[in-house]
């Protein structure tokens, strides 16, 4: 059970109370002239122990004098009314009154002649310590709530500059690492070199720009290779540079800018310079 | 060098005499300077470990701290101890002059604390105890509302039948409510005295003393992993 | 009363003459705490506008706060006037306590950790010939990692065309690696032993007997003073 606060009405295990229907005149004549009616809100209560502590300041004597058996009977008269009205009430209101019920009977009675049951008068001094230890803690709670508090009453420093701490890094790493980083890399290394010894090519965009530059002093029939291949590529590149240079040239006749023959099958390529170009 | 254990309790008379006896000296000052800076430069309460970190080799941290303290006592900000920790924070005397309207830190219900003074006050303390006390089941609301806060932690488990989940206070606590330790609380000794708190002791056994250290007491044990198989499973805190 | 603001330029020895000429009486002494308290829970620099809103009427300010300056002038916080409002800070003689390095631990990256082995083994060696040997482009922050743990050194140039920066390893390096030369780095055989090389090694593959001698080789010449025209220019230590 929790109260929200002192005045709303709280959830309360007998659930669904309305307040106005849980507020009425408690019966009982004990209280002081002059007092107000003591109106009894059950959903006021945080259970029936907070509800005897109640009682028990009524009897305006300290808490360790009081008399549990007039509280007792304040708490069946409270109870009783309760029912009157039908109120539902909790069932450890109930349960709790029902222990009132057995005390008040013990404390009236005389002890029975074999005392197997526990000696009501340590009951009573036992519920006594109760509600003095409930008191107290609300006391407690009280000065624990009255203590200036940070934020409200007490303040730290609005603008701190902060204490930095610097991380300065501290590299580690063992001699394997250092060693096994080695041989990887150049293992690796050794290997790939040898796998991708790759193949000088002129591609066909070289060829068609050497061309280009060699078509302007091709005024007469010249041979290809008299120009590229003696001039531009070493013997390994000579295929390739051959081969992309052919291409390259059909290209330039298709775009009439030189002519091409071949006197024979594998005899050598002779180009010159459009004469109609050449004139101009 | 005065016992500095009871000058951390000190009011401004006894500061007044202390300084009176004791004069620190040139060295003394400068590590008074630099505590001075580093309580007052950190964000938040500054533990002797880390001041120590910062300071010169060897330099004598509690007289430092002690005279520190004296000397600030009847001035307008004071340096406080919070466990181990060191702030400056206000003068009590002066909220009403630095209160700010608009910042009234939120309420708790009168169920919340009075159950926050019993697990301040009794702890460790676990749920029944908790409802033994207050006469009424604790909901779970009111449990969630004090996690929340972060005044209250679960410390562990009650070697007990059931192995109930104990509670208790942390260091924010004692920083909100302005308690240099938990023994500070207030009206501890008369509650003690009057044998208030001896809940799950038979009487005679002695009263004991509020715990809020890090470590269990001998009849707590760890969390453990096992599922909470209280009410308030939903208490612990998130991974 | 001395001129005020004169007083608010004032050094140690001025304020300690100033606090002896003058006592601020009981009445002042209660400004100056609420002075105190406010500018310290300030979030940000307080004009005296402000803290007259907050003090009882018709208190006297401006000596509050020179009482408090002088007060404060030789300590390890001092309070400064910035235009016309007011913060604390830490003594600026005392900022070097508030910094402290902590040392994190870190790893190489595996680029940075091949390039340390190649300078190793072929120091001294250039940027162009440690990038030939792993047959990728060199960046910036490799070396820049390489030339912060300190195990690596510029040695100098070597004499050649663009007289490129040459890189060797320091003495922190044998240290760091538990070398006592770095002749004791294992030769190919022993690699080969160790199993770090497999058999599928190329004709004629060689690992280098590694020399970090402090002077300078023969094809090596001093930096000089001209500045890096490498792409590192940035690894230079700083000055």
């Amino acid at each position: 059970m929790e109260r929200v606060n002192d005045n709303a009405p709280g959830r309360v295990a007998s659930g669904g109370l309305d307040r106005a229907e849980a507020e009425f005149e408690a019966a009982g004549g004990e209280r002081a002239e002059g007092e107000a009616d003591f109106r009894v809100d059950v959903d006021g209560y945080e259970g029936p122990l907070d509800l005897l502590l109640e009682l028990a300041r009524r009897q305006k004597v300290d808490l360790s004098r009081i008399s549990v058996l007039a509280l007792a009977e304040q708490y069946l008269e409270f109870i009783e009314a309760a029912r009157r009205v039908r109120l539902e009430l909790a069932a450890d209101y109930l349960v709790m009154a029902a222990w009132l019920a057995y005390l008040k009977s013990r404390l009236l009675l005389p002890a029975p002649p074999k005392a197997e049951e526990p000696d009501p008068r340590e009951l009573a001094a036992s519920l006594a310590r109760r509600l003095k230890r409930l008191q107290a803690i609300r006391a407690a709670a009280e000065r624990l709530s009255e203590r200036p508090r940070l934020g409200r009453d007490l303040f730290l420093r609005g603008a701190p500059e902060g204490l930095d701490i610097i991380n300065a890094p501290l590299y580690r790493a063992s001699l394997f690492d250092l060693l096994s980083a080695y041989a990887i890399q150049r293992q690796k290394q050794a290997l790939s070199h040898v796998s991708l010894k790759t193949r000088q090519v002129w591609s066909l965009a070289e060829a068609r720009e050497a061309l280009e530059r060699i078509v302007g002093m091709a005024v007469e029939w010249t041979t290809l290779d008299d120009y590229l291949i003696a001039w531009v590529a070493t013997p390994a590149q000579a295929r390739t540079v051959r081969a992309s240079t052919f291409s390259a040239s059909l290209e330039m006749v298709k775009e009439g800018l030189i002519d091409l023959r071949q006197d024979r099958a594998f005899a050598p390529l002779w180009l010159r310079r459009r004469q109609a170009l050449a004139a101009e | 060098m005065a016992d500095q254990d009871s000058l951390f309790d000190l009011k401004a008379a006894d500061a007044a005499a202390f300084l009176a006896r004791e004069t620190p000296d040139e060295a003394q000052r400068e590590v008074m300077r630099l505590c001075e800076a580093l309580i007052f430069a950190a964000t938040e309460p500054l533990s002797e470990d880390e001041m120590l970190k910062r300071l010169p080799q060897g330099a004598a941290l509690a007289p430092a701290l002690a005279y520190l303290k004296a000397e600030y006592v009847s001035r307008g900000v004071n340096l406080v101890r919070v466990g181990k920790k060191w702030m400056f924070r206000t003068a009590p005397d002066l909220a009403w002059a630095l209160q700010r309207e608009q910042q009234e830190p939120r309420k708790l219900s009168r169920a919340a604390m009075e159950t926050l003074a019993i697990i301040a006050y009794h702890q460790p303390a676990t749920r029944a105890e908790i409802e033994d006390i207050r006469g009424v089941a604790l909901s779970k609301g009111t449990m969630d509302v004090l996690l929340e806060t972060g005044w209250v932690r679960l410390r562990g488990r009650r070697r007990a039948p059931g192995r109930p989940v104990t509670y208790g206070t942390t260091e924010n606590f004692l920083l909100h409510f302005g308690l240099e330790q938990i023994s500070d609380l207030p009206g501890l000794d008369e509650l003690k005295a009057a044998g208030l708190f001896d809940g799950r002791l038979p009487k005679g056994f002695g009263v004991p003393q509020p715990r809020d250290d890090a470590g269990l007491l001998e009849d707590e044990e760890p969390l453990g992993e096992e599922p909470l198989n209280e009410a308030f499973a939903s208490d612990l805190p998130e991974e």
